[in-house]
């Protein structure tokens, strides 16, 4: 008898640390419940071509799809399409707010607002005046929610950074910032392996180690190091491997006896401070954190 | 001259015969009616095409070649073709335009405006986001022809230049957003609708569908409700522009410009006034786009359009026109495009890995152009 | 506009490139019905006259009148539609485009209503292949890429373009250079007919022969200076000839080439 | 010739003179050492850094210009500059490669996989990851001369192909991760790693630090210890490539080989071995900016080099090479990618809002190379 | 190889283009110390056929024996070194290189010791003006563009170039078709003292007087296919000039024409 057959969409792109680890959650999942996955994703951060890679998923009959879903307008009516054609539908990572709305079985996830405005407010505890938000990809919603969110729970001041993908590049410009205004003293940045480490490392060639604080989303192991070296002061975890794989668990129960939770699942935040770093630094590594 | 006799000794001058119709030319071969197709760049890509399809007939899911299916490789590809046409049309004239993807963002963007912002009815402004980016356009071209600096260049300032004007007008509009939600909704309804969202042919389809040549969702809505207007458009921009380029004065002075701008110059073609046009071209191609995908989607934000230019270039030397300019076709475009959204669209389709796709999508590329590359030299007997 | 007037009159023509110095002072008239050979030493500066003429080059300064007017051309179009074709030494020919696109290009005829005209191609090609057949060459295909014509044959249909779409003044740039004998005999006879028309030629060679046989007068260049202008009764070839070769020294070869290269 | 007098009136032959030095050509104007200057393609670029300098001196904070922050610019501008260096050479010899990019990530990824797994010593890795990326860049080369396919297309598929081998790559060495780290630790000290890493003169530095002429931190190190050695790396790419390009054979081939592959192949010049010694040396220069910022940062990641083979060309566009190839220089894409790095690191100097980014960036290098056109065109008197 | 061999000898060259026949079956010999004239309509097929010998084209099949020795070149860079050196009717130089780059592209003279040698530009630029200056071109300035130079310039700068590099057999597609008066016989001249130290030379012109001066043996081609070889005691020059037209008839103009173009 065939396996069922579970699709996965979403904005990110393979190659991005983040949506790797969901993608490693989604694959993990798929081996133990015994059923076949697909993941997708447009080449850029792309609701046009998302909506069509939903489309093309809905084409193919899957026994369960999961989306997230950053733009509800324009993945909305791909979405309901397929509710129509009664496909069991889980919204993952961001959309919660639409999810129900479109016709989705539950979300797994955490906005990324609310994620950034708890970094914001944690480093506000800390001490924070003047912040940094490194964006690595100016116009990519969710990591603008993460900027914005950032900017409401910190409260004070907060400059946007816009940096290319490539770490010189970020290295150079943090450094740069911190040259032009002395007054900051507090950095996020929006991925800890791509933006967070060079950060880091301007940090320490500018001097100011420990006294400008540095915070990222999501966790690598060299950032991870990092926090329990002093160097940075958290990581946030939405511990997205989750937003991979229970969605796959749930549909291939599903899809086997019918059951679903009653209500959504938040994933996430999770801060990861000095004390608990040194642990997630292995399964960091692995690509499961 | 084509009664005269050829001899191989000393012979008089024989008076030359009277200029009628040639009947056989002994220093041409005879050529076989597909090498004569092959040898038109407009048909070059189609072995890329018939190459690609074999290979998803044959590892992808069967529900690919279905009627959903194909509209569904064809909605992405017709995006990607308006802009791939108008791409190598202004390739052909000489020239790139690598504003093209920010311009739909920036396009969509001000139809956005004008919609939820002035509150303007659809024509209007739809007219006005042509009139901008038209205006747009010509500004490129004109800055092209003035300071002789390479389009390249020019462009790439301009990619740069509407993305950050997205961006910041986004926020504007938006208060600090970067997605402009809720355009569908002030778009209302009607015929001026319909021409750019939606479904052409619905009325075809629900019958079809009724008589059950098309499949149903289990609630019995068909799977397909009708044919997306992107695709009708997009045919309707390929065949228009195939009939300009081959057909009329306007291509003849594109060709002429993109071959040899000087010569061209020299015996009398107005060189900037066409580039210039065709610098328009592309921008209202864009704003279609724009126009398209906002009404379709409903929403607009500042990353729509990303990486598009590189795209539509990428359409169009599949489709087989020369970097260099002066040479390639619409229909190649066309070509292209379909060959594009089929290898992107069609990977998901199989069981393929997502990790691999970016090294699949590459060597089915390779695949495609090396293959049609292969069958005309076959065909050709070029070397 | 008067009728005296000569049709094209340059006075001091100077042109710069950059450091370079084309022209530096050349004076020119052109009447109606009068073929002027245009003749000088490599480098001379003809080329450059004649496409100053054409409007592919702003002089740098100097005065141009035609029929009487002063004038300033900004593009090639602008000395068309003033009647002045030109066949250009490099020819002016796309390599890529077929024999008749490059034949009509910038002059195609159309059929049908606005905004669906489109060319006659059918009557293009038919015009290209019987135009090309006049001045003796048998085109397999007007469909042919004109970057895979012989060198000669490409020359012909420069020739051929420019005749065909007659004008007031025809400026031929070494238009025999790579010529076969018929085709080289047919062009002459072509100049011979134009001027008949009334019609203006400047005619550029290096063939002292071609130019006595055709020219009313003759006007030599040298190292971008007017040496003279002469009618054909005022000198003899011989005398043509050498100062065709800017003053430098003739290698006699044989008793065949007679003096005269 | 030139004692040769020149009659207006006709005159008898004069016999030339002998081949003497020239003295003084009445057909040529006297120029300035200004203009014959600018009218290098080498220095074209050098007017548009200077506006670029200007306007940063007047509107950037002031420790944009302190000796860090000079460093601080030059750092990333010379990673893309080794890029932008060879991408011009191979643009001059009449071909892209979009491949660079892909393959500063996939050259970062076997060298880590050389050290990590396999545990080589480091010269032995770095040299192996040379061979590797010549072995590429050759394949390249091989298929758009055997193929005669556009090099656009060619290495647009290895574009894709090289990213996804990355990533399936790292994620089989990494067990899952797309982050390769712990290669710094593996690499060892050691001479050679100092001639790929860390800074140069640094002793030469801290004695400029101990006497006061560089500026120290509070907590008394100097703010800057060094000189990058990708800086170094930059500066003599440049300067032997320039050599190359106006010294020797090589570069007479390439300029031929670029300019009219027709002409220069039936004078004589192997085109083909030009080519793809060039494709290799492209394919190189990436490996050597994955050996230096995997070194330099102790780990990899599937996107690192994203977009490069973009920037390099545009660096070497500013620079003054063109497109179709034939002309262009070696010292142009040096400045063309240090005007790049200062406007995209400058701004963040500056109190414009960060939104606004992208404008000032196209704008920025639209102003760049206006201003550059617009000197040389005025001190050379062309039009 | 032997030395009575004749240096080149091609039987029964065949090449097509797609469809297009260029040459249906040429044969032709080339001894040392004689310059074989090679004469046609324009289309005959002569660029097509040298450039075949040059290596530049793949002939479709026949023949091709260099000094008694079947060769076959895949590159044009074969010819040159088997002593085949050829002014190509398109002149192959680089328009926006400089006249040295151009003089000596691809057999760049070089010093110091690898790998830092380089070439010496002082010498390459001393030499270029001398054997333009030679050919009666005084260059303004060796870096100059070629793609600035006037037409004849050019040329003189490919002939220079092939004379200059010597070779076993020396190819000249009408190399005097853009020249002045002087240049083209001073080219005369040296067709005459390379035939004297025993090179063969192939000389292709639409001039008869040219031909008729410098030539020991002629070969006429039509429409692909040869119409004969005769030595110059067989033939009058104006039985000559009829066949080199091909077969079409002549437009005789006027007497100073005297029958010959
Ligand atoms: N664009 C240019 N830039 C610099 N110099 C130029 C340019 N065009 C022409 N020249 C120079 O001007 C001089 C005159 O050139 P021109 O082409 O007019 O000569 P010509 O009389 O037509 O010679 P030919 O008989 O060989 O065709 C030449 O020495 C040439 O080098
Ligand atoms: N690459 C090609 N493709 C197709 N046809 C070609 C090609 N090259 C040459 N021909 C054709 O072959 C014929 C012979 O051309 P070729 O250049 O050899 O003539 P030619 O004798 O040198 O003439 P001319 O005296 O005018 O230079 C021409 O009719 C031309 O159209
Ligand atoms: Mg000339
Ligand atoms: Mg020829």
């Amino acid at each position: 008898q065939q396996n069922a057959r579970i699709i996965v969409v979403s904005h990110g792109q393979a190659n991005d640390p983040f949506w790797s680890v969901v993608k490693n959650g989604v694959a993990a999942a798929g081996q133990d419940m015994k059923v076949q996955v697909d993941y997708r994703a447009p080449e850029t951060f792309d609701m046009v071509a998302m909506s069509q890679l939903i489309d093309a998923a809905v084409n193919q009959k899957p026994a369960g799809l999961i989306v997230s879903i950053p733009d509800a307008s324009a993945l909305g009516p791909s979405i309901q399409k397929a509710v129509a054609a009664g496909i069991p539908v889980i919204s993952m990572n961001s959309g919660s707010d639409v999810s129900k709305k479109l016709g989705a079985l539950l979300h797994v996830g955490q906005d990324e607002l609310d994620a950034g405005k708890a970094a914001g407010a944690k480093l506000k505890e800390m001490g924070g005046k003047v912040g940094l938000c490194v964006n690595h990809e100016v116009g990519n919603v969710s990591l603008d929610l993460r900027c914005k969110g950032f900017a409401e729970g910190f409260g004070g001041k907060v400059t946007v950074l816009p940096v290319s993908n490539d770490p010189a590049d970020i290295r150079a410009k943090v450094k740069a910032a911190l040259a032009s205004d002395g007054s900051v003293d507090t950095i996020m940045a929006l991925g800890a392996s791509l933006a967070g480490e060079p950060t880091v490392a301007a940090v320490k060639d500018a001097g100011k180690t420990g006294s400008v604080k540095v915070a990222s989303f999501d966790l690598s192991a060299n950032f991870l190091k990092a926090v329990s070296a002093g160097e940075a002061a958290f990581a946030i975890d939405q511990q997205q491997y989750l937003q991979g794989y229970l969605p796959v668990v749930f549909l291939a129960l599903n899809a086997k006896y019918g059951l679903i939770p009653g209500g959504d699942v938040p994933s996430g935040p999770n801060l990861i401070t000095k004390d608990k770093a040194a642990q997630v630094v292995e399964l960091s590594a692995k690509g499961i954190r | 001259m084509t009664d005269v006799s050829h001899p191989t000794a000393p012979a008089a001058p024989v008076p030359p015969g009277p200029a009628a119709k040639p009947a056989r030319d002994e220093r041409l071969r005879e050529v076989s009616l597909l090498t004569r197709i092959m040898r038109r760049p407009e048909l070059g890509a189609l072995a890329g095409l018939v190459l690609v399809t074999l290979f998803f007939l044959s590892t992808a899911d069967a529900s690919m070649f279905t009627l959903a299916g194909l509209m569904n490789i064809l909605a992405p590809a017709a995006q990607l073709g308006i802009l791939a046409i108008a791409a190598a049309l202004l390739m052909i004239g000489g020239e790139f335009d690598l504003s093209i993807g920010s311009m739909v963002a920036f396009a969509g963007l001000i139809f956005g405006a004008f919609l939820t912002l002035t509150g303007w009815p659809l024509l209007v402004a739809i007219a006005a986001t042509f009139a901008v980016a038209a205006f747009l356009g010509g500004l490129n071209g004109q800055i092209v022809i003035r300071t002789k600096l390479p389009s390249f260049i020019v462009t790439l300032a301009f990619l740069f230049i509407l993305r950050g004007l997205s961006l910041v007008g986004l926020k504007w509009a938006t208060g600090g957003s970067t997605q402009m939600r809720g355009i569908g909704e002030r778009a209302g309804e009607g015929i001026v609708r319909e021409i750019f969202s939606g479904n052409a042919l619905e009325g075809l389809f629900a019958w079809l569908a009724a008589h059950d040549v098309i499949a149903r969702f289990p609630n019995g809505t068909p799977t397909v409700t009708g044919v997306p207007v992107s695709i009708v458009w997009f045919v309707l921009f390929a065949a228009a522009a195939t009939w300009v380029l081959l057909r009329t004065r306007a291509g003849n002075w594109i060709f002429a410009a993109g071959g040899d701008a000087n010569a061209a110059r020299n015996s009398g073609v107005p060189v900037d006034r066409v580039k210039t046009g065709l610098f328009m071209l592309t921008a209202c191609a864009a704003a279609l786009v724009a126009v398209l995908t906002v009404l379709d989607a409903g929403s607009t934000d500042s990353r729509r359009g990303f990486q598009k230019e590189f795209e539509a270039i990428i359409a169009a030397v599949i489709g087989g026109c020369l970097l260099t300019g002066g040479y390639g076709s619409a229909i190649g475009a066309f070509f292209g495009a379909i060959i594009f959204g089929m290898v992107s669209i069609g990977l998901t389709y199989t069981r393929f890995d997502s990790d691999w796709f970016q090294v699949f999508l590459g060597a089915m590329l390779l695949l495609a152009v090396l293959f049609n590359n292969f069958i005309r030299r076959k065909v050709t007997g070029e070397r | 506009m008067s009728d005296t007037a000569p049709l094209i009159d340059i006075r001091n023509l100077v042109k710069h490139f950059g450091s370079v110095i084309a022209l530096s002072g050349v004076s020119l008239t052109v009447n109606r019905g009068e073929v002027m050979c245009l003749l000088g030493d490599n480098g001379a500066g003809k080329s450059t006259l004649i496409k100053t003429l054409a409007g592919v080059h702003k002089p740098t300064s100097g005065e141009f009148l035609v029929e009487g007017r002063h004038v300033s051309f900004s593009s090639p179009r602008d000395a068309l539609d003033a009647g002045i074709a030109t066949v250009y030494q490099d020819l002016a020919m796309i390599p890529l485009m077929s024999v008749t696109r490059n034949f009509f290009m910038g002059r195609e005829p159309v059929k049908g209503v606005w905004p669906f005209r489109y060319i006659d191609f059918d009557r293009c090609n038919a015009v290209t292949r019987e135009e090309m057949h006049r001045i003796g060459i048998d085109v397999r295909d007007p469909n042919q890429a004109v970057g895979t014509l012989s060198g000669g044959e490409r020359q012909c249909v420069a020739i051929a373009r420019a005749v065909y779409f007659g004008a007031k003044v025809l400026i031929l740039d070494e238009p025999t250079s790579a010529l076969g004998v018929a085709q080289t005999s047919m062009v002459l006879k072509y100049i011979h007919q134009v001027r008949s028309k009334g019609l203006g030629v400047i005619f550029i060679t290096h063939n002292v022969r071609h130019a006595y046989a055709v020219g009313d007068r003759f006007t030599v260049l040298n190292r971008g200076k007017t040496l003279g202008t002469y009618t054909k009764s005022e000198i003899a070839i011989d005398e043509l000839q050498n100062l065709m070769a800017g003053g430098k020294e003739l290698q006699v070869l044989s008793a065949d080439l007679g003096g005269m290269v």
